[in-house]
Parts: structure tokens; C-alpha cells; sequence
């Protein structure tokens, strides 16, 4: 089986995608995008066992992902956004010309070809001159400077890191409530969501489940609720 | 002496990367005037079959040996081993080789990851450098002449596709989106 | 490249006089061709206006600036180790100050950036200096007494907020990371 691909194999979201598409022999387009992103999101799972802190970027590409396959499966009720910037496949098709030209620099890389400089002599002062801008002040301001440079960022990662897990957890979540109970409300389900992600995230998590059949949507009227119903027939 | 002959013993003596502007405070001329006789340098010097070359990485200026005949050279200098680059450090300095200078987030967009870790630790092996331009909030990165010097590139517009790459019209979408 | 182009690269790297059978050996080619090559090589350059000469003393050889260039490219070389500093020179002047005595890897991994050509220039300004400490394996860098005198100190501990930033906790965490 040559189907499944080595997690450390890939670099970041962009790689594993690259490296899907590759696989299934497809050009880069939105609708080969649309066609690996199961198995993009298969992947998902094993990066927040063994690379979490790497979970965010993923889960950036993931989103659009699927946003991607939503508006795919959808086309009449999404119409296409206009002006947001470029396109998944546009930027791994960019990507992807960075990846092919990272080659031909490793190549004159590997080459050891060194272009020299020469030492000349120093000329030596003859006697001690103190730099203007090196008094006991100087040195103390640039220090000052230094050590607020130095402020670890760590606390903000880990923050990433857990919202990128609860929002994987989310799509699991839905998943497993429609194991149990029959009906959910879509209200109910995106009065937790925190952020726009996450309603993003939810939404389209349904989405793909409607794809999947393994549920259905009800809506009495236009505004109202929606009501997401387990397929009994599956 | 022409400014260009005094801007070529500048060249020479420095051995190092030198700014327009520092050479231009040497000669006590304008900028406008040592970047016209850097140009005719250029042309003096990299020719096939050269000895010498005059590298350009932006705005810095350096006077080397040709990078084809590094072996020779070797004999009488101490080499510099190049060492293995990872992939993703590859990667990276790829991106900032076509589209320096760029900030942070343009190149965590471009490579779809966040490039923190591996940018301080090409910095660490100076090949590439952060500046803090007046212009603009972020820091931008770029490569340094030691990395292309190791490249035995003259300058980056040699890379293949420079032209095209470097002025992409998403890069420019990108920085936009920001 | 032609054995020229391969004597003019020697040259230049050497930074010293070469004999004639010096380069020979590192070509492996015969000092006669040797010879010729340097003939044509005088020729190239010591023409008027050139910024670079070729020096022959008897049998030794040596790639020079131009003597009529030698007020630019001394004014040139003194300008580098007086006037002020970069500012990549002070902070590196900085940390030796206050983390001093310190190795060029704890330096380089507290600036994010490899300091070896400003430690040099430091040197150079007889502003710091280099100790090989017997129980290191690598030579340790502090300040020198010029310019501790210069400063008006006692001793170092005397720097505004020593105490404090001698032992910063983010410094310390660096070394902590690797």
C-alpha cells in the first residue's frame, strides 16, 4: 500500500497536500483539493498525538480545506467570495514552484563552490580611542534593549496549541454526538464556538458529514434553527 | 585616480561586505555616483574566466575570489566548509533567496508554517539577517553574502526564474491580505 | 578556468607575497607557465587608473592596492576600527560587557546571530580581547582594561543595573534551551 505517507515525512500542511495530490497523480486544482481532503484530514489526527504544537498551521490549511469541498458540494448555495486573496491552489501551485527551485539552490549548494574574500592586514590605532557611542550608558540602554528581545514567547504558543486542539476536538465532538442523541440543534452547537473558526470549523464538519450521508439537515423556514438529524437509513 | 580605481582599492583592502553608503562616506562622493562605478565594476570584473568577482547582495558590495576556483584558492586560505542544509532550512532560505526582503508572516504564508525556529537558526549560521527597516513595522529577513558567496552566485538575479518568482503577482496578494 | 584566472584567485586570497613555485604547486603546472601567466597578469593590471597592482620583488609576488590609492584605502581601514559603533558592534560590545567573560557559541546563541567578524573588529579597537583559558576547551571573550579605564570603572559590576542583567532569567533560559 503505497497510500499511506510517513508523518515525518512532510514538512508542514502545505507539503502533505503537495505531496496528496502528488500521489494521486492530479494536477493542482481546487477540485483535487477537494478529492484529497479526506485523507488530509486522516492525518490530523496522528499530528495531534505526535506534533501538536504544529496542530495550528495545520488546521489553518484545513479549514480552507474545506471550505473548499463545501463550496464544491454547494456551489449553489455559497457563491463563490470574490477578492479574498489568493486561492488554496493558487498558493500551492506558488508553493510548489519554491519547492521545485529549492532543488536547483541545493544543487549549487552541494557543489562546495566558495567565492573567497582575502584578510588584509590590520591597521592597528596607535593609541586607545573610545568610541562616542560606547560610554557605560550606551551599553546599558543597548542591554535593556536586548533582554526585552529576549522575553520568551513561549505562553502564547501553548495557548495556540490548546484552542488548535479544541478545535480539532470540536470535529470530533460533532461526530460523536450524532453517535448518541438523534437530533442537534445548530444553534446549540455554535453558541459554544469561541471564534469564527470555529464556527467555520463546525459548520463545515457538518457539511461533511451531509456529504458522507450520515446525516440529514432540517429547516422549517429560512431563518430558522437548522436541525441535524442522524440517518436512520445508513 | 578615477573614483572608480579609488572604489576598487576600497573593495580590495575591505575584504568584507561593504554598504553603498560606507564606500560613498570613504570617497566623500554621492551614492548615486559609487553605485555607477560599482556597475562598470561589475562589468570590468564578472566575465567568464575572471579571477576575481564583485558580488552584489542588495545594497552591499564584495570584492572575492572566483567561486570556480575555490579548490585552488584552498590551498592558501582556510575553508569553509558549507555543511548539510535540512529541508525545511532549504526551503526556507529558497524563499527568502527569490522574494527578500520579506517579513515574517509573508514567508510563514508562502511555506503554509510557521517559520520562527528555523529562521533564528539560519540566522545563527549567518545566512540570513534580520534588518530593522525604517519603513516598515515587522522586521524583514534577507539572505547574507555569506550565503552567497557559498552559492557562488554573483548575485540572487541569477538564480533560475528570479525575475518571475521574485516579483509573483501572489506574493504581492499576500502581502496584501495581511 | 584557465591557469590565469586560477593565479589571479591565488593573489587575491593569499594576502601576502607568493613565490613563483608556490603557486606553481598549488596548479601543479611548471613556474615557467607560472611566469607567463603573471607577465599577463602585470599587464592587466598595472595600468593607470587600475585600483589594484601587481607587486614583484625578485621571485615573490603580491596582489596590493593601488600606492596611488593608499590615503582612501588607509583612511578607509582606520574608519573601522575608530568612530562609532554599529549597532550590531555595541550590542555585541554590550553582552561581553555584562555576561563577560563568555564564549563566542554563548554569545552567538544570546544575539540570534553569528558574531565572529564584529568580535574581530572589537579586537581590532582594542576594545575586547581574547583569553584561552586553561580549563576551557574554547577561549573565553571580555572586556579589556583600556577600556574599562575608559569607561571610568572600577570593575564591570559598576554598570548601571549589573546586578540584575549580569544574571537575566531570559538569558539564562537560553542556554537552557539548546
Amino acid at each position: 500500500m503505497s497510500t499511506e505517507l510517513k508523518l515525518e515525512k512532510f514538512e508542514g500542511p502545505l507539503d502533505l497536500l503537495l505531496q496528496l495530490v502528488d500521489q494521486e497523480k492530479l494536477s493542482i486544482t481546487e477540485i483535487a483539493l477537494a478529492k484529497v481532503t479526506e485523507q488530509f484530514f486522516s492525518y490530523l489526527d496522528k499530528l495531534e498525538e505526535n506534533r501538536s504544537e504544529e496542530l495550528a498551521d495545520f488546521l489553518t490549511v484545513a479549514v480552507r480545506l474545506v471550505y473548499l469541498k463545501s463550496h464544491h458540494l454547494l456551489q449553489y448555495a455559497l457563491p463563490k467570495e470574490e477578492d479574498t486573496g489568493p486561492g488554496l491552489a493558487d498558493q500551492l501551485k506558488l508553493y510548489k514552484q519554491y519547492v521545485d527551485a529549492s532543488k536547483t539552490v541545493n544543487n549549487l549548494w552541494g557543489e562546495n563552490k566558495v567565492a573567497y574574500g582575502r584578510t588584509e592586514p590590520p591597521v592597528k590605532n596607535e593609541e586607545f580611542t573610545l568610541p562616542i557611542n560606547a560610554a557605560a550608558d550606551n551599553l546599558h540602554k543597548s542591554m535593556v534593549f536586548l533582554v526585552n528581545r529576549l522575553k520568551p514567547l513561549e505562553p502564547l504558543p501553548k495557548v495556540t496549541i490548546d484552542h488548535s486542539i479544541s478545535v480539532k476536538q470540536k470535529i470530533d465532538s460533532i461526530r460523536h454526538l450524532l453517535k448518541n442523541g438523534r437530533e442537534l440543534s445548530f444553534n446549540n452547537l455554535l453558541a459554544a464556538a469561541q471564534n469564527k473558526t470555529e464556527i467555520i470549523v463546525s459548520f463545515l464538519a457538518i457539511l461533511e458529514l451531509v456529504k458522507e450521508k450520515s446525516i440529514n439537515f432540517k429547516q422549517t423556514n429560512s431563518f430558522a434553527d437548522l436541525l441535524v438529524t442522524k440517518n436512520l437509513h445508513v | 585616480m578615477s573614483n572608480q580605481s579609488k572604489i576598487e582599492s576600497v573593495l580590495f583592502v575591505a575584504s568584507k561586505p561593504l554598504l553603498t553608503k560606507k564606500i560613498a562616506a570613504a570617497l566623500k562622493i554621492s551614492d548615486q555616483e559609487v553605485l555607477a562605478d560599482l556597475k562598470n565594476l561589475q562589468l570590468k570584473y564578472n566575465n567568464p574566466d575572471s579571477g576575481i568577482a564583485i558580488l552584489q547582495n542588495g545594497d552591499e558590495w564584495q570584492m572575492v575570489a572566483s567561486a570556480e576556483n575555490t579548490d585552488v584558492s584552498e590551498n592558501f586560505l582556510k575553508s569553509e566548509v558549507s555543511g548539510e542544509l535540512t529541508k525545511p532550512q532549504l526551503e526556507t532560505l529558497t524563499v527568502v533567496s527569490y522574494c527578500g526582503p520579506i517579513t515574517k508572516p509573508e514567508l510563514d504564508q508562502i511555506r503554509g508554517v510557521n517559520c520562527g525556529l528555523i529562521l533564528r537558526n539560519l540566522m545563527l549560521r549567518g545566512l540570513v539577517k534580520e534588518t530593522e527597516d525604517d519603513g516598515h513595522i515587522l522586521p524583514v529577513y534577507e539572505i547574507t553574502m555569506d550565503y552567497l558567496r557559498h552559492l557562488g552566485l554573483n548575485s540572487l538575479t541569477e538564480l533560475p526564474n528570479y525575475a518571475e518568482l521574485h516579483n509573483h503577482p501572489y506574493i504581492a496578494g499576500l502581502a496584501k491580505e495581511e
